[in-house]
């Protein structure tokens, strides 16, 4: 359906039906005079209002879109209104970094006998988006293709000269697998290359020995985790029959750097895993690099990389028979570079020193989101446009991240609910790219796994680092995945929300 | 602890002992007080009765060097020991938060002010009475640590005047029904604070020149509650308050029919007695109603 | 055969020649991946080197519409419903130009799932009929590169149509196929016969630095009898994600999904949407039932490796692998998975 | 599917400024629309009948109607659908009146309008499932927290229809404000003659349990199924064997113990009994008072009890009751009043509550009945009033009117001067708020006949004059003029708010309240003693002020809703809840961690944790399923792919 | 005595007013206060509450023509204390603001505050023997606090000469500025 050409624009509202929606009504009621582009859609309360709905809306041709609820403490459910107040400030916060202006969509309260409060509200926020006229299509930006190459400056010295105490925690992985109260540990080995580190799975002490530590071991483990759990308790299953007791599974090693730690902490505070099923074996990190960096410094991509060394900050890197030095400031990936925790805090054991670094070290904020900030909206906009358009939707960036624990009922590939099509425009790419960010408020814990799997070197990490960002202005610095007791900020409320302004819609 | 220091036009001439004392005591507390070059008149009363932006402009004059000499030297804050001018100042800046405004004032200026900014580094100043300063940024503990004379056994009546905490929203410091920073601080330097409830209660302000009639009858309310209240002496903080009730406590007891014999002094030259400071700067000659017998309490002897 | 020489400048006006009569796909950076888009007069040369994503979807798109269809009511009786379907299976001519060998063979891989049989697939033909391919010999194998273990080559001429070869100033084109020899024909350029030893010998050259052979010869007999070794195919998967990097990176994978997508009633219509599936996806396997088969991703893993080195060599009428050893699927891997660690392991082991 | 679309005209009300004709016609090329057509008033008889017809006639499996609100007639037409056999949920509406034809009168704009609103409601349609209720039973007992006179009467009245109570209060006697008054408004009579007799009724009565000293600490479940957690709080005397003698009241040494319920006016013994009338008549110890429980030395009044009920070991503790709903009855508190720096924010003795005024009134009160001021015991010759203290003042954050103050007043001016003939009462005021029954005549009693001055202005401020009296400085805005009275005591009518504690007993009841703590009602007019939460009625001035007519009135109204809902045999389940799709659910509890009416648990299936949702305890607010990242849970008629279905239908681009 | 003319409503006068003063004036619901506390209420002519309300009348006049706003010592007891939140000192010294521009600056007031910003335009501060010095001569009232003036000069709280400021040229700049815009305003 189109809209009225010239006259209306297409604005959306999600009201909820015992405070907003009888607003509406009162104001009718009242014979109180509103723009007509408004279009209303009831529903129970602005806690049911999904912040991907309004999203939805304003990438599919809407130019504004409102949310109504109860005033706080006037739910109809008594707390859906708090909880939707959070999230639709995420979103709201969210749009400028997709080249959304955020004034565009706008939540607001309306109690049944405001009339005409309902009215000011309507037509202040119409002249709004009529002032800001007609929203710009993702489908027509003009995309931007480049990616910056800016590196951050280091938050702490790194040091690629590997850890002395790597023996001690094979050790203590051997001792622990010999035992036999492990289903396995994760860690990592070599690769195909020196300077590819694979995941190693540990399942009997001589696996140990092929263990390394160092610059390469770039991948998370704390994505693993849930499906091992899994595997120990199947494992544990086999030849039980019904109405037999159910053994205790085995627990799951996991070996983890700082980023890694955080990943479990995040899922121990969702309660996604249990404490009891994994035993962790932690080692002070000194930092990891992009191997896309080494080959760039080397000068060839199709480089043969014969050996590595490291002493202090700077790597020895043999390809085709040539030695290249070079320095941890060129080569760190990016989240190496703002790392503040390279230690974990959770873990059964812990090898060597922990890795500290000052408490009072500002870390400079990521290149990607200093160069999306330099933008106009429009060129973000262009800018995930052009991103997106290679996107091959392999999901990698999905099963590398550790918070992803949906799988296979992941609502990408979902037909009930039917958020993405199978149709592969850029724009159902790319939301996508949205329902994961959105999903990701509040718990992502900046492993960076996602761009660093992306195989056309997609920057989505970016979209979770947006939320990131907001969500610490909102709660307080609050970093997830460093609590295990603190209560994901999406999964609760304050009755007044300190950092969550309220937003006037102001007189037309 | 280095402040800008804006000491309005009064403590030129006839609250010259407020001036005297406020720096004696500062100095003696290790506090430096900056005076601003060249600064002006805020304006005062006659000028934010014309005029808002008028009244604005005479002020944001002073603000733009107080913000240009606070960068120079470094001062934190800055201070003025009058809430007249401290209101100006204080209001100017309050309105110039709005843009419209502002631009207007720019007009008046030779150059325009240099803007509010961000919270926590803002180039144009806020200003802060050299009360708040005391009480707030040196601390009560501090100052009654360098007391050497307490005064002990003075029985003080706090008098704030009106302008000090009102209006709330704009001044920000203290209650402003019942404020309690001087008698925290009399408290501090050994003094007896009486019960005063007129404390907020206005003076007659400059009302004295126009219509001697109406401060009159407003100062005479004050001095009787001080005397009901068994008061030795009013303590204040302002050169208008103490104008009325000071100099004119004469006609203010021809007004009421009752005489008076109520020494009126400033808190900071109370503050002097107790830090021991010597009568040169405690400039208590320049008083109208002389403090000897009320001093004599404390065993301080001043030639009336 | 024709032979022509191609100056290096001379690229640039031969490949805006082209796009006056082809639609011409070729390699550009974006970011760090080099990806096969639409190349128009105005743009930069091609990138010579290999592309991050194969580029089978110019023959096999990632999704496309099979089927569009949509009702339409007649307003008098609204009972009376009409449905209107399109089946748009027609395709331009096309260039494919500056893939590698592994690539174009690629091509001869799907030819045998799209071609091969009773069936052909009319949306596959009409594109494979349509497009011509200018490979460009490959100069620069890298650390994942494996082409030569699995028959092929960095020069291998299989799948292409016509072969480039960069020497000192230019190019050496080849013709191939009839095709190639026909476009060569017609290109106005000069005669390269002369520089055809040198390409020769730099392909010479690029061979010996592709990854030392091993013989997979036993590939297909190996994995038989490892079929049901499930602790082999657990120790080899435990590290996969199940993400489908590997698969949609691969020039040979050939599996789809198709979806109905849209609503016929809609002014927009219905799509019939056949889109690129992965099986490393548990989705992949799963029925309308709920059951799957390959619940685990061992079995999964276990039928990618053995589809690649085993399946393909029976139904193939050449008994190839449908594997080109491209090394793709290790180089972009998100563990760095190794599939030739798996494949020589079943040998070895 | 096949759709009928019915676009009422509402006689002119929507037809005046939307082409329903036209809209009509437009409706006919939407998706699965089989009928369509306009109708002058679709909720009339025949525009129903008309419905029923279409839906037979063109075999049509759902419904929508373009009309009025839904929130009017939803019902209206859900029960006309069914009529003509179809699931009552499969249909929907099109608000084109209060949303479209009244708002605007641009007809084109309207009439594109009403026809998006209408392909919204059919896409919405497509993706209705039939849902059907369920019915289950009901515990027969009603929960009445608090017991002030509308508890009392909420719960003497549901007792006597036979239905169970358990009455919680708080303090260790029921009878709340209403106990602590002198004499009532406007008939002058003995508060505690009124009351007492009913206290009576409510410890004898043979259906009601009366757990005093207690408080609700969790309520889970849901309307006819409650489980209430009731903490009842340690007294150190054992009430099965306290005879309520008072002895240990008179014995026990530690006499400076605050007095609560004489609003602190007086002190009262470690261990006391709050008033003569008190019910139930027990005895309670005050443990931050008593010395054997701080100190361990004393234990004078175990020596002294003649039945050994003193224990000072004795600990709180937790009961579970079921009960199939609950009267929140937990009343009000004055604000506090010491925000008005210009009254003395309490520094003054002599400036008091009116509560405080009327212990001192009180024959049972600190004074015996005299009048005597805080200060120093004199009685007071001239008393002034202030009205609105802490009502109708925005500037500190009560805008609203605590609405009896102005009667009882007049009604402690008239009491003043019956205690004391000589005295000369002022009250400053506003207006005078006495729309009740014979209560504006009371008010000009007190001016008329006792004399009371009243001045029509606000007191701006208090001083003590240092003479042991109080100045104090108003207005009299009709004679245009500043005032100012000595008074030797000074009475401010404290503006209500929720009593402390309102805010955490509506989180535990999962009912909303407002800022100054007031309980919300479902429908300010026409549901004032429901709540949005199935089964939690209220009763009293925890829903607003309240005088003792209307809470007694809201007590008993609230017990016709506990009966009315009671005697159901079987209580009916909306449909419209959350559902899980356990293949999906991947079993991570974040619905459960939202969900405000603990709806969702957690079970295991096959060894795997998935949610679950308790039918009857699900309201339907759909905030699972904005929380939920797989879509795995889904709520009934508001989908996600039915909401994606209206987005869908606007923003196609 | 007239009466109100009701219809007579000047609603440019209270916007004027609302705008100047930033003040909902409509919020006053005439309780009194404000008189109640003000410190100058037993000599005004009409009361704060009841300049508040002819504001709300629109009865321009009737504020313009009270000497109360002209007596009012801002002490802004009134804003403290006002249970709307309404800063009457501000409306009052908008009331003066209107009053100065329309020429009603008949009180003796006046005379003493031209006197003291006459001495600050042209010294840059305030010079106290110049306003008591004007202010005679604007008044005639020669007489004024001459028994204060045995008690000020010989302790020398006045001094005889003006601080004459380096930028006093800026301030009286200022004051141009401030006139001309008036009159442009005009």
């Amino acid at each position: 359906m189109s809209v009225l050409t010239g006259k209306e624009l297409r604005i959306v509202g999600f009201l909820c039906n015992w405070c907003s929606y009888g607003g509406a009504d009162t104001a009718g009621v009242a014979r109180a005079t509103q723009p007509t582009d408004l279009r209303i859609i009831r529903v129970p309360c602005s806690g049911r209002v999904n912040p991907l709905f309004p999203l939805k809306a304003l990438l599919s041709g809407a130019d504004g879109v409102l949310v109504s609820g109860c005033h706080p403490r006037d739910c109809h459910y008594s707390a859906g209104n708090f909880y939707a107040r959070r999230r639709l400030e995420l979103l709201k916060e969210f749009l400028p970094i997709i080249g959304i202006n955020p004034d565009r969509f706008e939540y607001t309260w309306v109690s049944a006998s405001e009339g005409q409060r309902w009215q000011q509200v309507v037509t202040a926020f119409t002249d709004r988006i009529h002032k800001l006229g007609p929203a710009p299509r993702f489908k027509d930006a003009e995309p931007i293709y480049d990616l910056p190459g800016a590196l951050t400056s280091l938050v702490r010295p790194l040091d690629c000269g590997g850890n002395p105490a790597l023996d001690e925690l094979k050790q203590q992985i051997r001792d622990a697998l010999a035992d036999g109260h492990l289903h396995c540990v994760v860690g990592w080995q070599q690769g195909y290359d020196p300077i590819h580190a694979t995941p190693l799975h540990m399942r009997k002490p001589e696996d140990v020995d092929r263990l390394i530590w160092g610059p390469f071991n770039i991948h998370s483990t704390a994505n693993m985790i849930t499906q091992l759990i899994k595997e120990a308790q199947d494992a544990a299953m086999v030849g039980v029959k019904r109405g037999d007791p159910i053994p205790p599974a085995k627990k799951v090693g996991v070996v983890v750097k700082g980023c890694d730690s955080k990943g479990l902490v995040e899922l121990l505070q969702e309660k996604l895993i249990d404490r009891n099923a994994v035993e962790i074996f932690a080692m002070g990190c000194n930092g990891t690099v992009s191997t896309d960096r080494i080959l760039a410094k080397i000068g060839n991509t199709a480089a043969r990389v014969s050996a590595v060394s490291g002493k202090g900050d700077t790597l020895t890197v043999t390809a085709d028979g040539t030695e290249y030095t070079m320095s941890m400031n060129d080569i760190a990936q990016d989240k190496c570079r703002a790392c503040k925790m390279p230690s974990a805090k959770v873990y059964d054991h812990f090898a060597g020193e922990p890795v500290t670094v000052a408490e009072d070290a500002v870390p400079e904020p990521a290149a990607i989101m200093a160069y999306l900030d330099s933008l106009t909206l429009d060129q973000r906009m262009g800018f995930w446009k052009g991103q997106m358009e290679r996107c091959i939707r392999c999901h990698a960036c999905r099963n590398a991240c550790p918070m992803c624990v949906c799988r296979e009922v992941c609502v990408a590939d979902s037909r009930e609910p039917h958020w993405v099509t199978q149709d592969d425009t850029v724009t159902n790419k790319f939301f996508f790219q949205l329902i994961h960010a959105l999903h990701l408020a509040g718990r992502c814990t900046g492993c960076g796994e996602c761009n660093r799997a992306c195989p056309v070197g997609i920057p989505v990490g970016a979209l979770k680092m947006q939320t990131g960002r907001i969500v610490q202005r909102l709660f307080d610095g609050y970093q997830p995945g460093t609590d295990a007791d603190a209560i994901p900020p999406f999964l609760g409320y304050e009755v007044e929300e300190k950092n969550i302004p309220e937003h006037h819609i102001e007189r037309a | 602890m280095k402040f800008a220091y804006y000491p309005g036009c009064s403590g030129k001439g006839t609250s010259v002992e407020y001036e005297i004392s406020t720096k004696a005591v500062c100095s003696a507390l290790g506090i430096y007080l900056q005076e601003l070059a060249d600064w002006s008149c805020c304006g005062s009363t006659p000028a934010h009765a014309t005029d808002t932006l008028l009244s604005a402009a005479l002020s944001a004059r002073n603000l733009s060097l107080a913000a240009e000499a606070m960068k120079q030297s470094g001062a934190t804050k800055l201070a003025t020991p009058c809430p007249s001018c401290l209101a100006n100042l204080k209001t100017a800046r309050h309105h110039m938060a709005n843009q419209e405004f502002r631009r207007k004032v720019d007009k008046l200026l030779d150059s325009p002010c240099p803007p509010l900014g961000p919270k926590g580094e803002e180039p144009l100043p806020e200003t802060y009475s050299i009360l708040q300063l005391l009480v707030e940024d040196y601390g009560l503990e501090n100052i009654a640590a360098k007391v050497t004379r307490p005064l002990k056994g003075l029985k003080i009546a706090p008098y704030y005047g009106c302008l000090l905490s009102r209006p709330a929203p704009i001044m920000q410091f203290d209650d402003p029904e019942n404020p309690t920073s001087m008698d925290r601080l009399l408290e501090a330097l050994g003094a007896e604070v009486v019960p005063f409830p007129l404390k907020t209660e206005c003076c007659g302000a400059a009302m004295g020149i126009p219509r001697r009639d109406i401060t009159a009858r407003l100062s005479a309310r004050l001095l009787d509650a001080a005397t009901t209240f068994g008061a030795d002496m009013i303590a204040v903080a302002c050169p208008l308050c103490h104008m009325n009730l000071d100099l004119r406590q004469e006609q203010a007891a021809k007004a009421s029919g009752v005489s008076y014999d109520m020494p009126v002094l400033y808190f900071t030259q109370l503050m002097g007695i107790a830090l021991g400071l010597p009568d040169s700067d405690l400039a208590l000659d320049k008083l109208s109603v002389s403090p000897a017998a009320a001093l004599q309490k404390i065993g301080k002897e001043i030639s009336a | 055969m024709t032979i022509c020489f191609l100056a290096t400048e001379g690229l640039v006006p031969w490949l805006a020649k082209l796009a006056q009569n082809y639609r011409v796909f070729a390699p550009r950076r974006e970011g760090k991946a080099i990806i096969f888009r639409p190349w128009k007069e105005g743009d930069k040369a091609p990138v010579p080197l290999k592309a991050t994503v194969a580029p089978k979807g110019v023959m096999f798109p990632a999704c496309e519409t099979l089927v569009s269809y949509k009702t339409t009511k007649d307003p008098q009786q609204l009972d009376k419903v009409s449905l209107t379907l399109k089946a748009p299976v027609k395709a331009e001519p096309t260039v494919l130009f500056g893939c590698r060998s592994c690539d174009a063979r690629g091509f001869v891989a799907l030819d045998k799932a799209y071609l091969g049989g009773k069936f052909k697939d009319p949306y596959y033909e009409a594109r494979r009929n349509a497009t011509l391919i200018i490979t460009h010999t490959c100069d620069n194998p890298t650390p994942t590169c494996f082409c030569t273990w699995v028959n092929g080559g960095p020069a291998s001429p299989e799948g292409s149509d016509v072969l480039m070869t960069a020497v000192q100033g230019g190019y050496v084109l080849e013709g191939i196929s009839q095709k190639g020899n026909d476009l060569l024909a017609g290109s106005g350029l000069p005669d390269g016969s002369d520089k055809l030893n040198e390409a020769r010998a730099l392909r010479t050259e690029a061979a010996k630095r592709v990854t030392p052979r091993k013989d997979l010869s036993k590939a297909a007999e190996r994995l038989k009898a490892r079929f049901t070794d499930m602790d082999f195919w657990i120790a080899q998967t435990a590290k996969c994600l199940s993400c489908g990097a590997c698969t949609f990176m691969c020039p040979t994978c050939q599996c789809f999904n198709i979806t109905d997508e849209g609503d016929p009633a809609s002014e927009q219509g219905g799509q019939r949407l056949r889109s690129w599936d992965y099986c490393m996806s548990p989705m992949f396997t799963r029925e309308a039932s709920g059951h799957n088969p390959r619940m685990v991703k061992a079995a999964r893993m276990r039928n990618r490796v053995s589809h690649k080195y085993w399946y393909s060599t029976e139904y193939s009428p050449d008994g190839r692998f449908s594997c080109t050893g491209c090394g793709r699927c290790i180089a972009q891997c998100p563990v760095s998975l190794d599939i030739r660690e798996i494949v020589v392991k079943a040998i070895e082991e | 599917m096949r759709i009928g679309v019915f676009i009422c005209h509402c006689g002119s009300n929507i037809a005046g400024t939307v082409d329903c004709a036209q809209v009509a016609k437009n409706a006919t090329a939407f998706p699965d629309v089989a009928f369509a057509t306009d109708t002058m008033y679709a909720c009339s008889e025949p525009g129903q009948d008309a419905i029923v017809a279409a839906v037979k006639e063109h075999h049509l499996d759902g419904v929508v109607v373009a009309s009025c609100t839904p929130r009017m007639h939803e019902p209206t037409f859900r029960r006309t659908v069914e009529r003509a056999g179809l699931n009552r949920y499969m249909f929907e509406m099109a608000n084109i009146r209060e949303h479209v034809s009244w708002i605007g009168k641009d007809k084109e704009a309207n009439t594109n309008k009403a026809t998006e609103l209408v392909r919204m409601a059919v896409e919405k349609l497509r993706r209705d499932a039939p849902l059907y209720t369920k019915k289950f039973d009901s515990v027969k007992k009603v929960l009445v927290i608090g017991g002030g006179v509308a508890g009392i009467q909420a719960a003497l009245d549901c007792a006597d229809a036979g239905i169970q109570v358990v009455m919680v209060e708080r303090e260790t006697s029921i009878g709340g404000k209403m106990a602590k008054l002198d004499k009532t408004f406007p008939t002058v009579d003995c508060s505690s003659c009124i009351l007492g007799p009913k206290m009576v009724d409510v410890a004898q009565h043979p259906n009601i349990k009366l757990l005093a000293a207690s408080e609700v600490t969790n309520v889970s479940g849901y309307v006819g199924n409650f489980t209430v957690s009731i903490k009842r709080r340690a007294t150190y005397v054992d009430w099965s064997k306290c005879t309520g003698c008072g002895l240990c009241t008179e014995k026990c040494p530690s006499k400076k113990t605050p007095d609560k319920f004489n609003e602190f006016m007086g002190p009262t013994t470690a261990i006391n009994i709050p008033f003569p009338q008190a019910i139930p008549k027990k005895a309670a110890i005050n443990p931050d008072y008593c010395r054997k429980i701080k100190d361990g030395k004393c234990g004078v009044c175990a020596k002294v009890c003649p039945t050994g009920a003193i224990n000072y070991e004795m600990q709180d503790e937790v009961i579970t009751e079921q009960v199939g709903a609950i009267v929140a009855a937990s009343g009000y508190d004055l604000m506090d009043w010491t925000v008005y720096g210009e009254y003395g924010a309490g520094r003054y003795p002599d400036v008091i509550t009116s509560l405080q005024y009327e212990r001192l009134l009180s024959a049972a009160g600190p004074t015996g009945g005299h009048i005597q001021r805080p200060s120093d015991g004199k009685e007071p010759k001239s008393v002034v009033f202030i009205q609105c203290v802490g009502s109708r003042d925005r500037s500190i954050g009560r805008p609203y009117c605590s609405g009896f103050c102005c009667m009882y007043t007049a009604k402690q001016a008239v009491l003043t001067k019956d205690h004391i003939p000589d005295s000369q009462s002022y009250v400053f005021y506003m207006d005078i708020r006495a729309p009740g029954k014979m209560y504006d005549e009371f008010t000009r009693r007190a001016m008329e006949e006792y004399g009371t001055e009243y001045i029509r202005g606000r007191v701006s401020c208090i001083q003590p004059n240092g003479r042991g009296q109080y100045l104090v400085r108003g207005v009299d805005t009709l004679m245009g003029k500043p005032v100012e009275v000595l008074a030797d005591l000074v009475v401010l009518a404290v503006g209500v708010e929720g009593a402390k504690g309102a805010g955490k007993l509506a989180e535990t009841l999962h009912i909303s309240y407002d800022h100054y703590g007031f309980f919300m009602e479902s429908h300010c007019k026409l549901r004032p003693v429901e709540t949005n939460t199935a089964g939690v009625f209220l009763a009293g001035a925890c829903q607003g002020a309240k005088d003792i007519p209307s809470s007694v009135a809201q007590g008993s109204g609230a017990a016709a809703k506990v009966i009315g809902l009671l005697s159901k045999p079987q209580l009916e389940s909306d449909p419209q809840i959350s559902v899980v799709d356990i293949k999906r659910c991947v079993g991570c509890g974040k619905c459960v961690d939202v969900c405000p009416f603990q709806a969702i648990t957690k079970q295991s299936i096959r060894g795997e944790v998935k949610a679950q949702v308790i039918e009857a305890v699900c309201q339907g607010c759909g905030l699972c399923v904005a929380t939920c990242p797989q879509g795995a849970i889904q709520l009934s008629h508001f989908t996600d792919n039915q909401i994606l279905a209206e987005v869908n239908a606007l923003c196609q681009c | 005595m007239d009466s109100i003319n009701l219809r007579a409503r000047d609603e440019a006068f209270i916007r004027e007013v609302e705008k100047e003063s930033g003040q909902n004036i409509s919020t006053c619901y005439q309780c009194g206060n404000c008189t109640a506390g003000c410190p100058c209420g037993p000599v005004y002519d009409l009361q704060v509450n009841q300049i508040m309300r002819a504001i709300q009348l629109g009865d321009k006049k009737t504020v313009l023509e009270a000497a109360s706003p002209w007596l009012c010592v801002s002490c802004s007891t009134c804003s403290a204390r006002c249970p709307n939140d309404i800063d009457v000192a501000r409306v009052m010294d908008t009331v003066r603001h209107i009053g100065r521009r329309e020429g009603k600056t008949k009180y003796v007031i006046n005379a003493f505050w031209d006197s003291f910003l006459q001495t600050v335009r042209f010294c840059g501060r305030s010079y106290e023997l110049g306003i008591m010095a004007l202010f005679m001569l604007r008044t005639g009232r020669f007489y004024t606090d001459l028994d204060l003036a045995p008690r000020m000069l010989p302790k020398k709280k006045m001094p005889y000469l003006p601080h004459l400021i380096r930028g006093k040229a800026a301030v009286s700049r200022i004051f141009k500025r401030f006139n001309d815009m008036q009159q442009y305003d005009d």
